[in-house]
């Protein structure tokens, strides 16, 4: 799934060099902190992720070219191209809507813990957000009322060093650990190397057995290293320097995994290149499929009356109005 | 009114287990307000319960709820206290359902006392309506009577959208006509005032003609729809009181028919005047009546300054300033 | 536009030491949109930093500066994230001189980029002037050509109120007249393209006649004002086309001259129509000119829905809609 | 200080009975904090409180009879009868304009203490929270600012243990101390018992000591117990037993000290009463004085035009035109 998510990630963002799309957001670098944390948890399971674990979604077989047709806004787009590239949803997959405003999702998962707890359900919720993003009230509010309320919710950092052009340090990642900002609330707070892909599902594995038990939430800092850009609009050439990526010593989690199980005589250099070919093929394939749908730019979207539903659950006299007055 | 709210979250935390009540003090204290009195006692900790003090989470935590599929309802103490929750209100509940095409929703409700006439100072006394209307995706619901406080608020429950359901504190314990300086005539007067137990509704999104008129039309609600009555009855003008009761989606047929009918047309609320909900109405109006139009539309409100608390009746928007409005425009 | 706009804070970080400029990504990178490029590197890392992502915290370190006695510039990344911030914006910054009885006051400008146009998408496209300019002790500006742009920015840094500075971004590095599928006119074909050198300003509450004509009047801000005037062109109608660029306070005499002159108005916003700062423009309009008024005063906006990705130039209020507005009044 | 500003909060809550006023607030078994914290700071120092240290302006000998024009908003009242009882606000004293909106105070005096830094001011900013408070998102925002700008701010949470009607827990009490949120932002978090005055001022001492000499920002959890209402809105009666305050451990502050002092012979019952005495002589002329310029509803406020001030520093046409419309 590493193998795919990069893969993917890879032909998206030349489709959007391509202009193909308005936007794209890669997560090289990081594909463990969302497979591993998938594969940990169960498949009910509810996510609540930020816009970087596309692996999620990959990882639970969400079909790529129902992401592709999100990512091109064309006819297929399953968010009828009311979204930014990337901001995939679907309650079908336990993966909740992305919202372009930081941080909103953190809070709300502990709500959805709250609702599976009163519910009596054995499901758990899962929530991702970047270290940057701890700085909003968000977060704050999301780790006090998963400790007042016990709510079963994972609680991920991951801090991939970088938000935008600031460095962790203007998060306050130098003062302190993300991991021990729990210790406050009377959370237990992990910290993992986050290109350790077995390290990461051990730990993930150990929090959602607690919150499973009802022994509450947990917060789980995954450090790992954002080897591109923040997103195509994105140059880190005027902030970091060029080579930082290549020097992070914690590496390349999927070069790491496939070393390992190497090392365990589970995997080969063989098996490991067929696994990138057939990726590469299963994108490539899937690309076809979705361009064929068409891309942002050529015409092909939902019809564009639908730009009026979905406002409410029906459609009030003013949104009516307005969908005449535009003629469709 | 206060018992009435009470007696809906009641009836549909009885009806539907889904729903949950919670909040600051909503609990085992039943409100600041005692909206939510014995709630806790009756349905339990689980359906009603204190959260910490923290509006961004209290909705952000009924958001996720929602998404789970339950109805959760919430309190926000004062109306003046909803601004730290305006980010999950406003980029979240708004958009949800839109930007996920339909796959999650929110179908919560936060309830919050607002306006003025308590002493209660700046931050006790606000009217914050029109930042809502202007949210697409919110509904925005004002009650003016025990009875309809009720049954918009079941409807508020029951619905699929987010309901921003604004409660007119000073008429929360007994009505209010706006002359402070006078005995208040008790609800029993007011047609709407008998409230039946157990289940009904009131629809959103439909206005009440609350007296019928042939010289003009008078738009209010909440608080102002008593003021409104008192100043018509003052200054004798046949005017048509309409309570619009949902402010988004309007009922603008019921306006329109109106002021076709009388010509003229007067708007009245708490909230401070520029880019009030008065706007709004008065661009709708002039947009489908101008040819009726007989003379400029009027508003009544609040002044465009903080709620000062000495000066609680030189501030609230009252008959005196409805009457002289009302002149205004029979004199045009 | 943007150099115009670092021009500005240069040139104020130069003239006055209590000014300070940071936000998210705005120091050591210059801000994703560049408008503070170079500006730590020249003023140091004291007058021109990063800040943490909180938008909250922002604006509460800017007001605690301001009561200080500096004057904080903050950068909030997109308006759509400004939503954080509203609790200390709205509670605190408009108030703090009034509930202090000008003990204290909050000298602060809040730039940030609003609009569509750049398939931003539902959160990177809002335009939110409407909720500020209904929060009284806000001024709200919002620029349309580099010139006001530089003006009008030095003049908020330089007011001793809480200024709420909204940038077109769609127009941050060249002019858009909202024909996306024709090529651009430069802004050296528009008159206030030329931004002098060094410190100047443009009051504050001053609209601008940038066309004079006789049979309509065009209200517009920002994007929409070039818009406008493409749209003025296309139809061959003798529009005067006025650019607000001050909300509130509002430039009122120019407006008032205007329509009485023409009898007609249409006013023109890319925000949500429901409760949009056009709702005031209409309501004022019609309250002081109703006897002069030939015809429906006309709101040509953004849909009451969210900015939806693919729809971008159905959304977007273009020329063509604002013509076909302009015909309905010239038909009235 | 302590003794007479238990002498105002009596003679107020009595003139808020009589109906001379809407609305009181007292901090009875509350005064060590402000009180000490205040004798522990600089006269410069800037204060940021909530409304339950009125012990502050009392200490730094603000006039009684101006705290009383405030609270009866009469002709006299320096925020010309604006504000809500209590809401004081004095530059002069250092006493920031307090807000009706809970927590904002706290985020502020961080921006403050940057400014007095980046002026190269030796002053420091100190600012008080009540704990229900600390779930607020201006908490967080607060911590994360003071440790990434090195602020030098003193952050105080008044654990009183009461927040209206919810007890410490609903705040995260109960899995943590409030001094231990100081822990994941790198800040030094103290907790001494806010009723003992000498522990209160030692700890303030050393926090501000540390503030002036720019080593950063430190939390102090005050622990205390709230001996009265919430407000005169408030009734606890429905919430908590009525003898707890009595049966609280940790006492009253007042007696507390007076005790300890009297065991040093550095005080006396006779000393203790005489004090009593002339605080209770010096509110009751300050009152008497303060009436003098009338109490809410008796009409003797500032003129109505002042309504209209200030919310500008000058006055545009559409306020001219409102007041104008009012006729004043
Ligand atoms: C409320 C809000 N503020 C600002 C932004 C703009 N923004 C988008 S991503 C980003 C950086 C986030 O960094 P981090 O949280 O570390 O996540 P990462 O991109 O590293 O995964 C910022 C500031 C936003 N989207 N929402
Ligand atoms: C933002 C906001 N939310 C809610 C309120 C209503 N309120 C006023 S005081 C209070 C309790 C505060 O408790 P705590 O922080 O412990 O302070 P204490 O009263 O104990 O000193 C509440 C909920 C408010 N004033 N502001
Ligand atoms: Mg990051
Ligand atoms: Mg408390």
């Amino acid at each position: 799934a590493m193998v795919l998510t990069r893969a993917y990630d890879d032909r998206m963002y030349r489709a959007q060099r391509q202009g193909k799309t308005s936007f794209y957001m890669k997560c090289t670098g990081e594909e463990a902190v969302a497979v591993a944390q998938t594969m940990a948890i169960d498949a009910g399971d509810m996510c609540f992720p930020s816009y970087r674990q596309q692996g999620i979604l990959i990882a639970r077989g969400y079909p790529l070219v129902e992401m592709m047709c999100q990512v091109y806004s064309n006819v297929r787009d399953p968010l009828k191209g009311r979204q930014l590239p990337i901001m995939y949803s679907s309650r079908e997959y336990g993966f909740f809507s992305i919202s372009g405003n930081l941080g909103t999702q953190f809070s709300q998962a502990v709500g959805w813990a709250m609702a599976s707890a009163y519910k009596g359900d054995d499901r758990i919720a899962a929530t991702w957000i970047g270290e940057g993003t701890t700085a909003e009230g968000d977060f704050h509010q999301a780790l006090t009322f998963a400790a007042v309320f016990r709510a079963p919710v994972i609680l991920n950092v991951v801090n991939n060093q970088w938000a935008i052009s600031s460095f962790q340090g203007i998060a306050g990642g130098e003062q302190s650990t993300f991991a021990s900002r729990a210790i406050g609330y009377g959370l237990p707070g992990l910290r993992v190397d986050g290109n350790d892909f077995l390290a990461v599902y051990a730990a993930t594995q150990w929090a959602a057995e607690r919150a499973r038990n009802n022994l509450g939430a947990s917060l789980i800092e995954l450090y790992t290293y954002r080897a591109e850009g923040h997103s195509t609009s994105d140059d880190p050439g005027r902030y970091r320097p060029a080579d930082e990526a290549g020097a992070w010593p914690l590496g390349d989690p999927v070069a790491r995994l496939k070393a390992h199980l190497i090392a365990l005589g589970e995997w080969s250099e063989e098996q490991h290149e067929a696994a990138q070919k057939e990726a590469a093929e299963q994108v490539r394939a899937a690309n076809k499929e979705a361009e064929g749908f068409g891309t942002l730019g050529s015409g092909s979207t939902a019809s564009t009356k639908t730009m009026f539903e979905d406002v409410y659950k029906g459609m009030p006299w003013h949104l009516r109005r307005q969908r005449q007055d535009l003629g469709v | 009114m206060i018992q009435a709210l009470n007696s809906a979250m009641d009836t549909m935390l009885t009806r539907d287990p889904d729903v949950l009540v919670f909040g600051e003090d909503v609990g085992y204290f039943g409100g600041v307000f005692r909206a939510t009195d014995g709630l806790q006692k009756k349905h339990g900790m689980t359906r009603c319960f204190d959260t910490p003090i923290g509006e961004g989470g209290i909705v952000a935590a009924a958001i996720g709820m929602g998404a789970y599929g339950l109805r959760p309802v919430v309190e926000i103490q004062f109306a003046d206290y909803i601004y730290p929750a305006f980010d999950q209100i406003v980029s979240e509940a708004a958009r949800l359902r839109y930007r996920s095409a339909g796959d999650f929703f929110v179908p919560m409700t936060i309830r919050t006392p607002y306006g003025g006439g308590i002493f209660g100072g700046q931050t006790h006394s606000q009217s914050p309506e029109a930042l809502f209307t202007h949210v697409v995706g919110l509904k925005t619901v004002i009650p003016s009577t025990p009875y309809d406080a009720k049954g918009l608020l079941i409807s508020a429950i029951e619905d699929d959208d987010p309901v921003i359901f604004l409660e007119p504190k000073r008429i929360y314990n007994g009505p209010f006509d706006g002359h402070h300086d006078r005995p208040i005539s008790p609800w029993s007067q007011h047609p709407a005032s008998e409230v039946p137990d157990g289940y009904y509704t009131v629809p959103l999104g439909n206005a009440a003609v609350l007296r019928e008129g042939a010289d003009l039309t008078l738009l209010a609600y909440g608080t102002m729809l008593h003021v409104a009555l008192a100043a018509t009855n003052d200054c004798g003008v046949d005017a048509e009181v309409i309570d619009l009761r949902t402010l988004v989606p309007l009922d603008i047929e019921t306006i329109v028919k109106s002021v076709e009918k009388t010509g003229r047309c007067v708007i009245v609320h708490e909230a401070t005047r520029t880019s009030g909900y008065g706007a709004e109405l008065a661009a709708l109006v002039q947009e489908n009546c101008f040819y009726h139009l007989e003379a400029p539309i009027e508003r009544v409100t609040g002044w465009d300054t903080p709620y000062p608390h000495a000066f609680e009746w030189q501030y609230f928007p009252g008959p005196a300033r409805v009457v002289e409005a009302i002149q205004r425009a029979m004199g045009a």
